[in-house]
């Protein structure tokens, strides 16, 4: 599917957490072809800014084939724009841009693993994975933050979908007192997984090597810089592996092209 | 649209003209075909390629861009498919489209230039070369052909004896004298000349204490630079005979006519693709509308009516 | 905020010894008087007054100023009270406040930068001069002084020697090599160097067809040249062994660590303090925030750590 | 009265016409030492821009010592953004800025002749000599505008502060059909009188010939780019005349600091 520009309208804006906003909004275009692990760029200001870039944001869920969602963490001036519309106003968007993530074609051992708002794209991952072939039973989603209140209503949304969550937080208010990725301790080992995460850079790092120890199938979601979302600039490389990756003689990966999911194995993730 | 309107049309580079002076800046427009999407590729000017050099170039480490005031830098580090994968693989969608394709290239010795020009010269569908001779993100040779106005004969020279194409020279702002390295391109050959290439800049992480960009410094773009690229374009305009591309910080069409006002026969967009990939065609139908809401009078009119006086 | 904090302290200009490092540059702060109402002047690093010629200067014809993206272009034309009257009219107020004043002088000839160099030695409460060899808008002499290494040399080595004041010379970005004028002001006795003065730009009006500043060409300043700055003050501390002072679109207490750990010494706030005339001592506070923040450990140990390996 | 920096806060916002809007801003600060011919810059944007640079505005009127007007037309993205503040929200100014209109400090007649938005500065100016010296009958007030709605709402403003007032359009729909400076004629040519005037520079270049050929006291408050308002950048110089003028041999007038109100017989018309 070609990406396209258009203006969204925003329905509906709901704060989850103190700088953690959801944007509900109607583009049927978008809505109809975007697949779990896509992205949009959406414009973070008025004109041509500050800020000048547009601002990559994962899509969170889809509804009725007609409206979008964001989940969208504050932490500068873009997504302080963004977060901060109304319903009402309107959102430029281009999309859907990216490579998502590849739904398993049998049903199998899923498990998800989400750090803070990198959790974001998971969620229309799990909707359709469990609308599609997979079973709720087997189906983990492992999630974490820092503090509960960082995770407790994501969590909440998950297990509406029907699938069990369990959590980690950093300073143990809720869950499991420590990290996210020591949870993959309670897979069952003699199982084969297939895993699916999005989160900051060391957690699925910390993910990608431990599956790629045991042979499981992993996709991750990565996050980069990126000025333009539509493989114009060339900005958003990471270096990647095999015969065309830089560890393996070859060159880097543009993670809005090739990107933003990869399999664990064609990331460098040493350099 | 599909019929030309020859009130937009200008002449640059050695006789080449093209329906109208919206012209793709390299490296902002991938290979044409990441915009089909977003623009009707048969209206543009013309289409400016990413910069191309005889073997595949992995390009810099990453972090690769960052954000300025009304700006960006980049050290991208010329990354690119290398000659014979975009003959092989991008000139078949681009020699379908209607609007002329340029090629820029880019090397690091006086070979390199050449090999690539003559290679060009032999493949269909390339309607002029635009030699890159000031990217800063190349550490060898690069930035000494684009400040030195001897070197910029030279490559220009050379490059002109090995094709029969127009050929168009892209300077660097990164110099004392404007006039002087265009001076040098013209006295080399040059159908035209184009400007300006990114300024030299870098960014530092306070927090890390370190460089942003993984190549320390990089090439600022944006409308931070248009202030300068104006008069830069105005400057070399003022001193050579041939057409001056104009190129720095064009995001509207208001941009796009002072750019001529100021010398320009045409211009190329960069940065602004990035941000709304649909500017060039936006700017060209704001071209149709000035053009008409001036009593037609063609748009070639108003190339170095800057009154000082 | 009477008391000194010696953990802000710096050295730049021969043994001069700053405060802090937040000094305003010359031409965006007046006399220094006109912002006695919006900062506590005392607290400065030091307070760096509107340019000086020998002759009073009416500057040019308006419009002289025009707003960018992220920045402006000035053409003001070093319109200046000249010596006697700033000596007679200025420097009573000056003299009153606590921090460090510095001059900084223009001159068309060698001459006349002698002649002002030597009646500053013989005026109290100049604490160093700012040699300004780099003003794009005077035609005369000014431009080739700031571009070419011999002569920064030469106007370097001629105002030392008339004054036994500490001396700064101010660089003009609109060079190719920054670093051989850089290296050239200490080969001629700088006691610290300054930089960047305005990037020379230029703004069209298209309705008119005229340029926007009646001077046609003009500096520009602001945020959007931050990046060449910070460039710049890279290149340049690298090769020269004394303090280098960093100016260019300084808004925040962020962009002065940037400048300090690229290799500045102290800093220089221009434009900002016309837009927030409180800039300065808003981002002294801010620095002594930081250095709080960072165990009290002396804000000069920051100085030149950016990390590039 | 030195300047200072402060945020005011946006108590009312009416709108005149099409792009024309009034503010009402709590600062009694200001309010308490603004004189007519006064204005502020205005930051026209958040954060650091763009635009970059604040805006100059007259002050409008005062009311009760505590709260000042502005009166503003949306020309640009300054004016848009200044205009668009809702009460609640806070404007940061910088005032009060440059030398005001000189007040009569005896009676005698007025004529206060006003273009578009230029009006801005003349009505309070307007009330502080009808609250001074000045009688309302030996006032006239001549407002220009492009069509009537342009001037109708100032028009009636005026005439609520007691003073006569006259109307000229560009298009005829309300008062004399013509430029507001042909009034200048029904003024009765054996009296004298002390004209104050602001709107665009030609037709406050009219009327100050006009005054000076008469040899009538005449002020008028000019416009021009300003970066800082404060006098440090001298970016907003117009030619002056005699001794210090640059048609005396002498320099440029600085509208931030030596006006924005001159004397007609100051300024280099002709240059
Ligand atoms: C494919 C993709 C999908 C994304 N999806 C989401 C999403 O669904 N929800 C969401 O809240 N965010 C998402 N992000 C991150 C989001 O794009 C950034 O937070 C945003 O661009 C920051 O813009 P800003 O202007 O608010 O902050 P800025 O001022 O630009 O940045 C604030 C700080 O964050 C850092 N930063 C910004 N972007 C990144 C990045 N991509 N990687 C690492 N550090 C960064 C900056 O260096 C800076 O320190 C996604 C990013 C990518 C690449
Ligand atoms: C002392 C003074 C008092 C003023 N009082 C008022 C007032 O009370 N109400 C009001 O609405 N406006 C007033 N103005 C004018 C106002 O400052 C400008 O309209 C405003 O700065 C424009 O900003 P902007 O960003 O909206 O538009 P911009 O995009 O900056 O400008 C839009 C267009 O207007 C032109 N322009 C902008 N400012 C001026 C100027 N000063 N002179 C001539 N042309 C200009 C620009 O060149 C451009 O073509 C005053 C100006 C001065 C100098
Ligand atoms: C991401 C990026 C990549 C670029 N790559 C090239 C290139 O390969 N060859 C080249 O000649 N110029 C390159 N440029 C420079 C642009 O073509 C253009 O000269 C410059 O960006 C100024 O124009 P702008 O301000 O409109 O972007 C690149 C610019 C950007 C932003
Ligand atoms: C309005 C204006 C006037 C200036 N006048 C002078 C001057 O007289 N002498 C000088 O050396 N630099 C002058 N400068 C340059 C500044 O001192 C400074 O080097 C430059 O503006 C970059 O810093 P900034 O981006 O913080 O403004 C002037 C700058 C501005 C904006
Ligand atoms: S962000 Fe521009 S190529 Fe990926
Ligand atoms: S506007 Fe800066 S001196 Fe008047």
């Amino acid at each position: 599917m070609m990406p396209f520009k258009c203006n969204a309208e925003v329905r509906g804006n709901e704060k989850i957490t103190g700088d953690i906003w959801r944007l509900t909004l109607e583009v049927p275009a978008l809505a109809r072809v975007a697949s779990p692990g896509q992205f949009v760029m959406a414009k973070g200001s008025k004109g041509s800014g500050p800020p000048l870039w547009r601002r990559p944001l994962s899509i969170h869920q889809v509804l009725d084939d007609a409206r979008i969602q964001l989940l969208i963490k504050v932490v500068g001036p873009g997504t302080e724009f963004i977060a901060g519309r109304r319903p009402g106003e309107t959102i430029s968007l281009v999309g859907p841009l990216g490579r998502g993530f590849v739904l398993p074609e049998q049903s199998g051992n899923v498990c998800i693993v989400g750090g803070g708002v990198g959790t974001a794209p998971l969620f229309y991952l799990t909707s359709r994975l469990l609308g599609g072939s997979v079973k709720p039973e087997s189906v983990k989603v492992f999630l974490g933050g820092a503090t509960a209140t960082d995770i407790m209503v994501l969590a909440k949304d998950f297990k509406a979908l029907g699938a069990p969550v369990e959590i980690a937080t950093d300073d143990g208010s809720a869950g499991y007192h420590g990290l996210v990725t020591e949870l993959l301790n309670r897979l069952e080992p003699g199982k084969s997984w297939r895993v699916y995460s999005c989160g900051p850079h060391p957690m699925m790092k910390t993910v990608a090597l431990y599956c790629l120890d045991r042979q499981w199938p992993c996709q991750v979601s990565l996050e980069t810089l990126m000025a333009c979302g539509i493989s114009a600039c060339l900005g958003c490389a990471v270096p990647g592996r095999g015969p065309t990756g830089l560890a393996g003689g070859g060159g880097y990966l543009h993670v809005c092209k090739e990107g933003p999911v990869f399999e664990a194995g064609e990331v460098a993730w040493e350099l | 649209m599909g019929i030309v309107d020859d009130r937009l049309q200008v002449d640059i580079a050695g006789g080449l003209q093209l329906n109208n002076p919206i012209m793709t800046a390299s490296g902002t427009f991938g290979y044409g075909n990441e915009f089909s999407n977003f623009v009707d590729l048969d209206r543009l000017g013309a289409i400016i390629v990413k910069g191309i050099s005889l073997k595949p170039r992995p390009g810099n480490p990453p972090p690769r861009i960052v954000e300025t005031s009304c700006g960006m830098l980049n050290a991208i580090g010329l990354e690119n498919v290398g000659l014979d994968n975009f003959i092989s693989e991008k000139m078949p969608f681009l020699r379908k489209i209607k609007a002329p394709v340029i090629v820029n290239i880019l090397g690091d010795s006086l070979e390199e230039y050449q090999t690539l020009s003559e290679k060009l010269n032999d493949t269909s569908g390339i309607s002029a070369i635009e030699v890159n001779i000031s990217c800063p993100n190349v550490k060898r040779g690069g930035v000494a052909f684009g400040t030195d106005p001897a070197m910029v004969f030279q490559v220009t020279e050379s490059v002109k004896s090995r094709t029969s194409r127009p050929v168009i020279v892209k300077l660097s702002p990164n110099v004392t004298d404007i006039t002087a390295t265009a001076q040098a391109a013209e006295d080399g050959g040059a159908d035209a000349i184009s400007l300006i290439n990114t300024l030299l800049g870098m960014a530092v992480d306070h927090r890390a204490r370190r460089p942003r960009l993984a190549n320390i410094v990089g090439g600022l773009s944006g409308p931070a630079i248009k202030p300068v690229a104006l008069r830069m374009v105005w400057q070399a305009a003022n001193v050579v005979r041939i057409p001056v591309i104009g190129i720095g910080g064009i995001m509207t069409v208001e941009d796009v006519l002072e750019f001529m006002i100021a010398g320009a026969s045409a211009v190329q967009i960069g940065t602004a693709n990035l941000i709304e990939p649909d500017t060039t065609e936006k700017v060209l139908d704001g071209l149709l509308d000035y053009v008409e809401q001036n009593g037609g009078r063609p748009i070639r009119e108003i190339i170095g009516t800057l009154q000082t006086g």
